[in-house]
Order: C-alpha cells, then structure tokens, then sequence
C-alpha cells in the first residue's frame, strides 16, 4: 500500500492539533503516530555596536525559502522515510516569512502499525530537513538605539552530523 | 541562457537575487561559478565562500554537476530551515 | 531548572491537540516538540473455535492496571528521561478501561531546546514504558456465535530488546 | 501481613486479585511465591510461570528480594501497555 505523503511550504500557521487528527482520521490500521513541532525561541542576538553584553530580544524570525525546491526537497526527504520504514502517513509543514517568537515553523508527522518506526521516520525526517532543504533564518531585532539589527543564523556541524546515523 | 538564483546571505552580499547567463563554453557549475566571479569584488568574495551549496533544477549537486542551456542554478549558503 | 514532568493515568480521554498547546503556553525557551499517541489498532483476534481462517474484528480493547504503581512507574521513567536529556517539560498520559478501534492509549509529549534530546527522550519514554509500566491488554471480540471471545495480548521479545539501546 | 496483589492473566487464572499472607517465615518474595503454591493446583500451576514479574510496594524486583511484614507484594504477566 502506498505511503500517504503530504508536503506544505506556506506563510500562513498551521495547528497541530488539528494535523494530528487528520493523521488519524479513518487510520486504523495505525496504532503509532510520531510528531515532531519546532517552534521559534526568544533567543537573543549581541549587539553589533555595544557587544555580547548589550543582547536584544529577537522581535522577529525572517525565513526565508527556494520556492519550489522547498516543496520537492521535503517531498524527497518523505519519499525516502517511506521506502526505509513501514509508514502509513507522513506530513511535513514548514512555514517561510516572518515569524514571532512562539510561532510554529515546521511540522513532521509520521504514522504507522509500529512505534519505532513512527519515531525513527520522524526524527530521520527532521534531520534530513535540517541539513537539505532549502530553508535560511534570519533572526531580526532592535537595539538600544531603536535601530532594526539582523543577523544570519549559521549552520551547525552538529546537523551535518546528525545525517551520519542514518 | 541558464537562470542563476541567490539565496540568503548570498543574496544579500551580491545586492541580486537572479542573473541569466549565456549557456556558451560554462559546461559546469564550477565553470558557472569562476564566470559569476568577474563580475566584481562583491561577487569574487561572496562566491570563493567554501561552504556555498549549490542546486540545479532544484536537486543539490556538487561544483562539478553539467550544466546546459535552460537550466536554473541556484547558490546558497548552508541551509539552516526546521 | 527543574524539569515540568505530569504524568496521568485515567479512564477518560484525552485530546493530543490541547496537551500540545499545554506543552507550548508559555514556553518560549524550548524550540522542540516531540509527542508520541498510541491508539486502538482496528486488529483481529483468532476465533478459538474455528481456527485462524475465522478471524474476527476486535470491538474492545480492555486495559488493566496496577493503580498507584502505574504512575509512579511513569514518573520514575520521566525522571530517568530528565537526568538524562536536557528537557523542559515532560507529559505521560496512559488510560485504562474499555477502549474502542481509533481511541488514544497513551500520550508522550517532551520539549527540549533541542530537536534530538526531545525525540529521544519521547522514544525513551515510551521503549520503557512498554517493558515497565504495569499495564496489561485484553482484545475482546465477538465470534461467529456471537459469543465474546476474549485473549491477553502477548509481551514481544521487541519491546525488552528495545531497552537496549538506551 | 503481607497484601499480596494479582493482575491481568494471572488474577484470571487464579479467579483471585487479592490475598492477605502472614509475614511469618516468608523473608523473600521466592518464599511467598512457594508458599501460595501450595493453595491448590491452579496456583501451583499459575506460580510456576517463568516469566512472572514482581513488584514489592510498587517497585519492580526480582524473586530474591527480601520482603515483611506490611508490605505489598504484587505478581503479574509481562506488561503489555502503551
């Protein structure tokens, strides 16, 4: 039986809620159903002009994507869970634009008779995300002098690395 | 013409974020690459950045991929999405 | 900072959409949701008189408990799961009574500020809590003469093994 | 007193959930174990279950733990939950 994929790249929030019950409706076959939600922080970022002791709150989270690859990066990425573990459904949401601390940015939903292989599709699935989609933040606040400060947040090795597990 | 994207960072650094380029003599992206590089100061610091991903028609390649005449490249810095 | 842990076993339901927006209100610190739900698989149990060609629709599924122990082993498993990863809160919920084909068993929601530590520790949580946890499942069904037929669902080998891991 | 708790198939087969024991002379839970198998031979034979599981005032043990006056003992099939 082919695996249910369902991929959305898109500005407007999504409710997990809400994702989690279509994950399951008219799924009886599926006793397992893994979900991973990221969400934006309120981190923090130096301030260029009076440095790391002058932090600001970060106002806004800019995300920024390549339309069309996005959609056919995580396609890719679901098509691979699917051929790895026995799912039954797989959603994957991730949002572009600006984003307030608390947002929802990503959504990865897996369904399956199996516990272990809901979880691991999960986890594979946001780890592939984090290193191969074409998705960029910008983390956006304002300094002691009102003026806008951005900043580009930088890849980490330990999301290269995570790839190596699988 | 190959239509060459700019993402990010990149983009910002290059103040563009396409350019189409005649397909003549770039048979790689490396080639593509060096080509972009003369276009000025800007364009030679921002694109000897090592960590600099590249995609064509939309799949991630490595610097050696083929390019030829209608396809879109894109250069991006180290995805950072999720 | 201590980490939030809530662990419930009751009879009533519970909704995964609402416990996500309780692991979210007001925690702007931990960028990373991992949730687990089992539900009631629509499964068959073997007619004992007719042989296994006869197979017929489980109606209910059946859960006993060990009330007192049961949550103090969960809690004793969200612990464990504390010390060990970095996390901000922990929910376990875990019915027991009758349950019907599509009905949630068991809720396992954590939040880290990082995406592995809360799905590790949401996979955690539930590997162990299949081999701790006093819980024990009976598939009741109705046969071809409309009898009820009802069996203990059997321990698999899988689910000791899968605590080797950790 | 010793409570001593079944579950599950175990209660079934032993068409019993609870029973109170004298503390006296039983200093195990292997010793109790034994002891209730001598109440018939549904118990003897329900006992005899090599993959019984234990808990001793709610804590999983194993056979050789020690137990008293008080305590509570409970003995059921390998855990299926979740």
């Amino acid at each position: 039986m082919a695996v249910d994929i369902s991929i959305s790249v898109q500005a407007e929030g999504f409710d997990p809620g809400a994702e989690y019950n279509r994950l399951r409706s008219d799924n009886y076959s599926d006793g397992a159903t893994a979900m991973f939600v990221g969400n934006v922080r309120d981190f923090y970022v130096a301030d260029s002009e009076e440095g790391a002791a002058q932090k600001k709150s970060v106002s806004v989270l800019e995300l920024e994507h390549y339309p069309g690859m996005a959609e056919s990066a995580l396609a890719g990425i679901a098509r691979e869970a699917a051929e790895r573990w026995p799912l039954g459904r797989i959603r994957v949401i991730h949002r572009f634009g600006p984003l307030a601390a608390g947002d929802e940015i990503v959504f990865v939903g897996t369904t399956s008779a199996h516990r272990q292989a809901s979880l691991d599709a999960c986890a594979f699935i946001m780890d592939f995300l984090k290193s191969r989609a074409p998705f960029w933040k910008k983390e956006v606040g304002v300094g002691d002098d009102g003026k806008t400060q951005s900043s580009w947040v930088e890849a980490r090795s330990s999301d290269e690395s995570a790839l190596k597990k699988w | 013409m190959i239509k060459v994207l700019f993402f990010a960072s990149l983009r910002e650094q290059l103040g563009c974020d396409a350019v189409d380029v005649a397909a003549d003599q770039l048979g790689s992206v490396a080639e593509l690459r060096s080509s972009l590089a003369t276009k000025g100061e800007a364009w030679h610091v921002a694109l000897s950045n090592e960590q600099l991903q590249v995609a064509v028609n939309q799949e991630l390649c490595d610097m050696q991929a083929a390019i030829s005449d209608g396809d879109e490249v894109a250069f991006f810095p180290p995805v950072t999405g999720g």
